[in-house]
């Protein structure tokens, strides 16, 4: 099959999963996991040909060397909006990511939700399965884990969910990347929502998709603009034809001093804000964790995030249409703060969590900070680069910490004490030894978010990052980024610590058990991953390995952009603070926290004094919100809007008119009506002298007989023919 | 070789003769035969103009052929409306057919 | 050219040269030629229905285990003489408030519409009346011909059991026609013309229509018998009930005309079963030599009406509703289901290869086959599983 | 002179006009029908005169085969009338035969009136044409008639419909 | 030759003129003697009572209006069915979809009972 063929089938199977599951399987849990997981290992299989076929091509992504194929689809005026797809290099190793992980997502739910569990004593649709009884054969009555109730519409969004993100990461337009972006955005309601009956649950649905919203909408005001200026939303006619680029750059776009194509970009990029939970939209990613653990987790922090970071790669050359290599332009700048004051700001509140998912939320949004920045940087292949790795063990992390939430509900279910919370890392411990793959995994994916040197991916990437901030001299954000990723080392080993080392600080963990192979199996593939990804990128002068492997990915996505970016020149300073600071971190926090016993306090609580519930409370952002944003909405639209405006003015407008209206219709009836035209003309004048006889002197031509109409017709006609024929003719 | 101006003539007449039927005639299915002799005056101009006309222009016989569909729909329509008449008033005589009197 | 390769050309050209010869102008000659070419086509024709009136008697004396005509020439074969020449001398009545124009229109009519049938068919490559490019419907309009005879018999007769013959016979003759008109439409999309000239040609140079549309054959021959209002379809003549059917008054040799005509009109039909759906005059070297092909064309008309009259006396009588529901309610939907997957698959597998283009026609004819055996499977079942509940209750 | 075909048309022409009066004058109404049947049988012929093969048998199809039975299945559905021997024109049949006249005599003007431009005679049919398939594609080609085409099916639904309900509605009786 | 119909014209002129001949001869040698039984209308057992011309069923005239419907359908189909070779896919679609309108009316027939004898 062409390549093309099969770039345009890649989202097709789990769509039709998604409908095959809603329509017709959702009754047979088996069939609908069997159907899902087949049309993510079909897709799977597809994106492994397209992507393997991609790196036999020479010179792949320069020029016309990039598999691509569209049809005109709307017909605009005189033109047609085409839509189409296309494989160049960025996409391709995107595709790469997004299809294990989506795979991997997929087998791993068979496990999370407890396939071949029996049906739950009290579980029913829109809650967490509550666990079942069984009698064993020697007659005890065990509590084991339930099967979820809702298992195939599991599947059905899950399956959807891939679909957008195929279509996202195929296209070869703003468009219809826009339509997986916000089929994705539906998905994300539905998944974060899927335990509606839990309150929690719905308003973080809700809270994320109103949030997000916020962001699209910039965004759909950028593609707008984008298509107005130069008529077409394709990638390649927009990003690899300089005369365009340039044309958007020189013309000024009347706001703030920007040029068009800064406007344009930071418009987009306030969409890539609300997808990628990036300060101030940061919000909702938190809250995201509702969602069945560690899947709806895994796809708000490995896959769908990804697309808002992928897509300021993709407009990367509308961002930087002015820029000349040396000072960051205004919408750079912009970026590039965003940016780093998020991968801070998250680092700093993900120190002082207790949840363990909410540390790895945090961490996600810190991470994407990282990007973020480095591409307000202009640091396009270190962006890129970090995108892939923190795939690859941002999902390893967050399917380990599912597995020991699992683990843990095990734990709960045999002691019974439902108090006791299964995410809270102070009630673990010592679970390395209950949860051996689990835990050598996990530490792995923490290692190569730490960047624990030379051996995991995180290192390379992010090492990577720095580097451009040291060579172009952006100090501030070298400084920062530094921090944060010293931060990120704490509060990963922090995590690490808390849950695997040590003792188990409750009976709940004592009694934790290992997941089954559907979970620990992904982990292992992504521990793969996370460790050996990072040896594609080894810059090519680094000390010893830069000459073993050359930096292959700089190579292939450098291909991507017209002008292909030069690598950084190799300098041992950021390097040295690499080291310094990933060794530092996981140092500091193991030794802070290698002897923490049950019921202890947060070491850390009483050296920070005040600023540890800040930390805790999320710099009081929701609070921020709630007061400032929430509460002068509901008064204007309850107040203004509803009580004053709707109530008093539209109604009392709208009653007027209706009882004027009212009053000249009586009016016209009690003195025009009544007497003039009824009792005057009608009864006075008209009974006897005109009306009466003139109808019953008519009413003799109607005979009722249909022949007589027709030929008085007939007469009438002719006569009118006649008479045009003398007079006009 | 028949002049246009034959099939004209002949065509008035029968459309004159369809006329008188329809509006002379007592029974009510008579009237409708007078009109199906009018409906085929007019198709004899239609096919008339298409043969003396451009051949390649199909448009008179294909007016024919949904005059003979209006034709059918008429008679179907038609005959059923006498019989159901007949049903409730035991008669088709249009004469006596008088309710729309007022 | 000769005699043999185109007879009809060589007599033509004789004649013309003869009439010429007498010092005819060619104008008239050709009248004249035509003239009787029409002429004798017509007699040929009916010498044909004078035997076929021996083969029917002859048949029916063997499925009824009787010996049939034998006595006047061999096998009886000169039987019908005697019987014309009874029919002619025999006194014509005409009952009293019979309506006699229109009485004695309507045999004439009944005959002279199957006659003209001839006028269009092709009996072998060369030898035909004309190459009419609307055959296929003109068919039916002889057909409608026809219908407006037995209506005229049965009205002018003044007599109820006639009256009411000629209305089931009508009634008949109209629903069936539409299932045979859709089976008229299978050829003509298969050709791309409504000349039966053109239909055989295609099956000469293709392969018979029959393999392409085994259905449509089978529909085609159902509603023939029915058209042709033979057992099981007579319910105009039902004996027990309205006596003879319509033409109960009629005697002698307008009686005799009904007869012939009947006779020759299932005879017509085998030869159109033949046209449509099994190669016309086609067999072994009759394109080159007409007068084989005539035979084949026969000797296939033949066995046509050999079925209708095996079918006509094995199967007994149908009642008349069950007759029209039959056609309503189960062959009119199931013609027009295959007409649009005749045509669907026509125009789809058309330019696919020749052997597969009619694999797939066969099969979808058997498809639908066999799916609407299925259904009056199921429907049935339900209908039998349907009648012991209710009576229980 | 005449030629042959004059002769076939005033023939035809002559059998058309006595049987459309006869049509509207004879009192047995199966007669009237069976007059009718006659009339279109030489409107037919017209058509084949005109060489519009395949309206010529649709006429015979269409009118005798179906339209003139249902005359005659409707008279004989209503029948008390059939053979009544009162007068078969109501009272105004003077207004009415006047009315026909003129209009005769308006339509016999207005042709008059073309002269000459109506002495058309017929071309010659162009070698290797066919009327039938050019009628096809005129009538159901996207080009052509497709519409009309579909239009027609949709008014023959709503005829049979429409007849069914009116004729047979036993629900009102 | 020219017009077909020239050729058809002439068959149906013999056609219907053959059939008329043995009448007339039939008419001349058949012997003619009539009487007032032989001339009865044709009757089982009683003697007729009123002319034959009484009202009829009304189910005759469903099938005949059914009838007439799809006769006038054929009259359009046949022209669709020359040209379907010619023409592209389109041509077949709408010659289904009038088929399919027209069986919508039988069905509607159906439906309403009116296809039943009783």
């Amino acid at each position: 099959m062409a390549t093309e063929t099969i770039v345009w089938l890649l989202p097709l199977p789990p769509l039709l999963a998604f409908f095959l599951i809603v329509l017709f399987t959702n009754k047979s849990k088996a069939l609908s996991h069997s159907i899902g997981v087949g049309a993510a290992l079909l897709s799977f299989v597809g994106s492994m040909v397209v992507f393997f076929r991609a790196l036999s091509v020479e010179h792949f992504g320069e020029g016309e060397h990039i598999f691509a194929s569209s049809i005109p689809w709307l017909p605009t005026g005189d033109t047609f909006l085409r839509v189409g797809v296309q494989i160049d290099p960025l996409s391709a190793v995107v595709l790469f990511f997004v299809a294990w992980t989506i795979l991997m997502i997929f087998l791993y739910s068979v496990g999370y939700h407890n396939f071949g569990q029996p049906k739950g004593d009290h579980d029913h649709p829109g809650l967490p399965p509550h666990g079942a009884t069984v009698t064993d054969a020697h007659g005890h009555k065990h509590t084991v884990l339930s099967v979820e109730p809702m298992y195939s519409r599991f599947f059905a969004f899950l399956g959807l969910f891939a679909a957008g993100m195929y279509t996202l990461v195929i296209s070869d337009n703003l468009l219809t990347l826009f339509v997986g972006w916000e089929i994705m955005g539906l998905c994300s309601y539905l998944l974060i929502g899927f335990w509606y009956a839990k309150p929690s649950a719905r308003n973080a649905a809700i809270k994320a998709f109103m949030t997000t919203r916020v962001g699209d909408v910039f965004m759909l005001l950028g593609l707008a603009y984008l298509y107005s200026a130069t008529g077409t939303l394709s990638y390649r006619e927009i990003f690899y034809n300089q005369e365009v680029l340039h044309h958007l750059a020189e013309t000024s776009s009347h706001v703030f001093g920007l040029s068009a194509a800064g406007l344009i970009a930071l418009l987009l990029f306030i969409g890539t804000i609300g997808k990628s939970a990036q300060w101030p939209l940061h919000i909702w990613l938190p809250d995201a964790m509702e969602g069945p653990t560690p899947v709806s987790a895994m796809i708000h922090a490995a896959t769908m995030v990804s697309a808002g970071v992928y897509m300021v790669i993709r407009i990367f050359p509308l961002l930087t249409a002015d820029w000349h290599g040396h000072d960051l332009t205004t919408a750079m700048s912009v970026v590039a703060f965003i940016g780093t004051f998020t991968a801070i700001f998250a680092a700093t509140i993900a120190v002082a969590q207790n949840d363990i998912k909410k540390v790895l939320a945090y961490s996600t949004i810190s991470q994407l900070g990282f990007m973020i920045s480095a591409l307000g940087m202009g640091a396009y292949i270190a962006a890129a680069f970090h995108l892939v790795t923190h795939a690859f063990f941002k999902a390893l992390l967050f399917l380990g910490s599912g597995s020991v939430i699992h683990g843990m509900e095990h734990g709960v279910l045999h002691t019974g004490n439902h108090h006791v919370d299964p995410q809270d890392m102070w009630n673990m411990g010592g679970l390395r030894k209950k949860m051996p793959i689990t835990f050598w995994t996990f530490l792995i994916g923490g290692f190569a978010l730490s960047g624990f040197p030379l051996v995991t991916a995180g290192f390379w990437s992010k090492d990577e990052i720095l580097a451009d901030a040291f060579a172009h001299g952006h100090w501030a954000i070298l400084i920062t980024l530094s921090t944060a990723a010293l931060l990120t080392a704490f509060y990963t080993m922090r995590q690490i610590t808390l849950t695997f080392l040590g003792e188990p600080r409750t009976k709940e963990a004592e009694h934790a058990h290992e997941t089954p192979w559907t979970m620990t199996l992904p982990l292992a593939v992504l521990a793969v991953f996370a460790l050996g990804y990072g040896w594609v990128g080894i810059p090519e002068h680094f000390p010893g390995l830069g000459g073993l492997l050359p930096n292959w990915f700089h190579h292939f996505v450098g291909a991507t952009l017209l002008e292909h970016p030069e690598a950084v020149e190799f300098s041992p300073i950021p390097l040295g603070i690499s080291l310094l600071v990933a060794l530092g971190g996981l140092t500091l926090g193991w030794l802070v926290y290698k002897d923490v016993k049950a019921g202890q306090p947060d070491p850390l609580q009483k050296p920070l004094g005040v600023l540890y519930p800040f930390l805790q409370n999320k710099w009081y952002f929701d609070e921020f919100y709630a007061f400032f944003v929430i509460k002068p909405m509901t008064w204007i639209s309850e107040e203004f809007s509803y009580k004053w405006m709707d109530r008093q003015l539209i109604d009392g407008i709208l009653h007027t008119v209706a009882q004027t209206a009212l009053w000249i219709g009586s009016s016209l009836r009690n003195y025009f009506d009544k007497p003039i035209i009824n009792e005057l003309l009608g009864d006075k004048l008209g009974a006897y002298w005109t009306f009466q006889p003139a109808g019953r002197a008519l009413s003799k031509a109607q005979t009722g007989r249909v022949q007589s109409y027709l030929i008085g017709a007939v007469a009438v006609f002719l006569l009118v023919a006649a008479a045009l024929y003398l007079f006009i003719f | 070789m028949i002049p246009l101006s034959w099939f004209l003539y002949l065509s008035a007449v029968l459309f004159s003769i369809g006329l008188y039927g329809v509006l002379a005639r007592k029974n009510a299915i008579a009237i409708l035969l007078g009109v199906e002799l009018m409906l085929n005056a007019v198709n004899i101009n239609l096919v008339a103009f298409w043969r003396m006309g451009n051949l390649a222009l199909m448009t008179g016989q294909v007016f024919a052929i949904i005059v003979f569909a209006v034709a059918a729909a008429e008679v179907a329509v038609g005959l059923s409306l006498v019989i159901s008449v007949y049903r409730r008033h035991n008669t088709v005589i249009a004469d006596e057919l008088n309710l729309m009197k007022w | 050219m000769n005699f043999w390769t185109d007879p009809i050309k060589v007599l033509y050209d004789w004649l013309m040269s003869l009439f010429g010869g007498w010092g005819m102008a060619e104008p008239l000659a050709n009248t004249l030629v035509t003239l009787l070419g029409i002429v004798v086509l017509i007699t040929i024709a009916l010498v044909l229905d004078i035997f076929l009136v021996w083969i029917e008697r002859k048949v029916v004396a063997r499925f009824q285990g009787r010996l049939g005509p034998n006595r006047v020439g061999p096998f009886g074969i000169f039987q019908p003489f005697p019987d014309i020449i009874k029919l002619v001398i025999k006194e014509d009545i005409t009952p009293d408030g019979a309506d006699k124009v229109v009485f004695n229109i309507a045999p004439v009519l009944s005959a002279g519409s199957v006659i003209i049938l001839w006028a269009v068919l092709p009996i072998a490559s060369r030898i035909y009346g004309v190459d009419l490019n609307v055959a296929a419907l003109y068919i039916i309009a002889a057909g409608a011909l026809g219908t407006l005879s037995v209506i005229m018999a049965g009205w002018s007769s003044n007599n109820k059991y006639a009256l009411l013959g000629a209305f089931r016979q009508v009634a008949a003759m109209i629903s069936f026609e539409i299932p045979m008109v859709a089976m008229l439409l299978v050829p003509t999309i298969l050709v791309g013309s409504m000349s039966l000239n053109a239909i055989t040609q295609a099956q000469v140079d293709g392969v018979w229509f029959f393999w392409l549309s085994p259905l449509g054959s089978l529909i085609f021959a159902i509603s023939a018998i029915a058209e042709l209002g033979r057992s099981p379809f007579d319910l105009n003549e039902g004996e027990s009930e309205i006596v003879s059917g319509y033409h109960i008054e009629y005697s002698g040799m307008k009686f005799g005309w009904f007869y012939a005509g009947e006779l020759l009109h299932a005879f017509t039909f085998g030869g159109f079963m033949a046209i449509f759906f099994f190669g016309g005059w086609h067999g072994p070297w009759a394109e080159e030599y007409p007068l084989l092909g005539a035979f084949y064309f026969v000797l296939k008309a033949l066995f046509g009406y050999w079925v209708i009259m095996w079918v006509k006396y094995t199967v007994p009588r149908i009642r008349i509703d069950h007759m029209l529901a039959f056609n309503w309610k189960f062959l009119t939907p199931l013609s027009f289901a295959l007409l649009i997957v005749t045509a669907t698959v026509h125009v789809l597998m058309r330019d696919a290869a020749f052997w597969l283009y009619v694999a797939a026609m066969f099969t979808s004819n058997l498809l639908l086959g066999w799916l609407t055996v299925e259904i009056l499977r199921s429907y049935t079942r339900e209908k039998r599983e349907a009648v012991p509940s209710a009576a229980h209750h | 002179m005449i030629d042959a075909s004059q002769v076939i048309f005033l023939l035809s022409a002559g059998l058309i006009v006595v049987s459309a009066v006869m049509v509207v004058s004879v009192r047995n109404l199966v007669h009237a029908a069976l007059w009718l049947v006659s009339t279109l049988f030489g409107v037919a012929v017209v058509y084949a005169v005109l060489e519009a093969s395949f309206l010529a048998v649709a006429q015979v199809v269409v009118y005798i085969g179906a339209i003139a039975i249902m005359f005659i299945f409707a008279v004989m559905l209503t029948r008390r009338d059939l053979l009544s021997k009162s007068e078969q024109t109501n009272a105004n049949w003077v207004w009415a035969l006047g009315l026909a006249a003129i209009v005769f005599v308006a339509l016999a003007f207005i042709i008059s009136g073309y002269g000459a431009s109506l002495n058309r005679l017929p071309a010659a049919m162009p070698e290797g044409y066919d009327p039938i398939s050019a009628l096809g594609n005129a009538l159901v080609s996207p080009e052509g008639f497709a519409l009309p085409f579909e239009v027609a099916s949709v008014l023959l639904l709503a005829a049979l419909v429409g007849s069914v309900y009116v004729a047979l509605n036993k629900a009102k009786e | 030759m020219q017009n077909p119909w020239i050729y058809i014209g002439l068959f149906l002129l013999i056609g219907m003129l053959i059939p008329v001949a043995p009448l007339a001869i039939a008419a001349f040698i058949a012997p003619k003697k009539p009487n007032p039984i032989k001339q009865s209308t044709y009757e089982c057992g009683m003697e007729t009572v009123g002319d034959s011309w009484v009202q009829f069923k009304a189910q005759y005239y469903v099938f005949a209006l059914v009838f007439l419907v799809f006769d006038v359908e054929t009259v359009f189909l046949f022209p669709w069915a020359v040209s379907l070779n010619a023409l592209p896919v389109f041509v077949l679609v709408e010659g289904i979809i009038f088929i399919l309108i027209l069986l919508a009316g039988l069905f509607y027939t159906w439906r309403k009972g009116m296809l039943e004898w009783a």
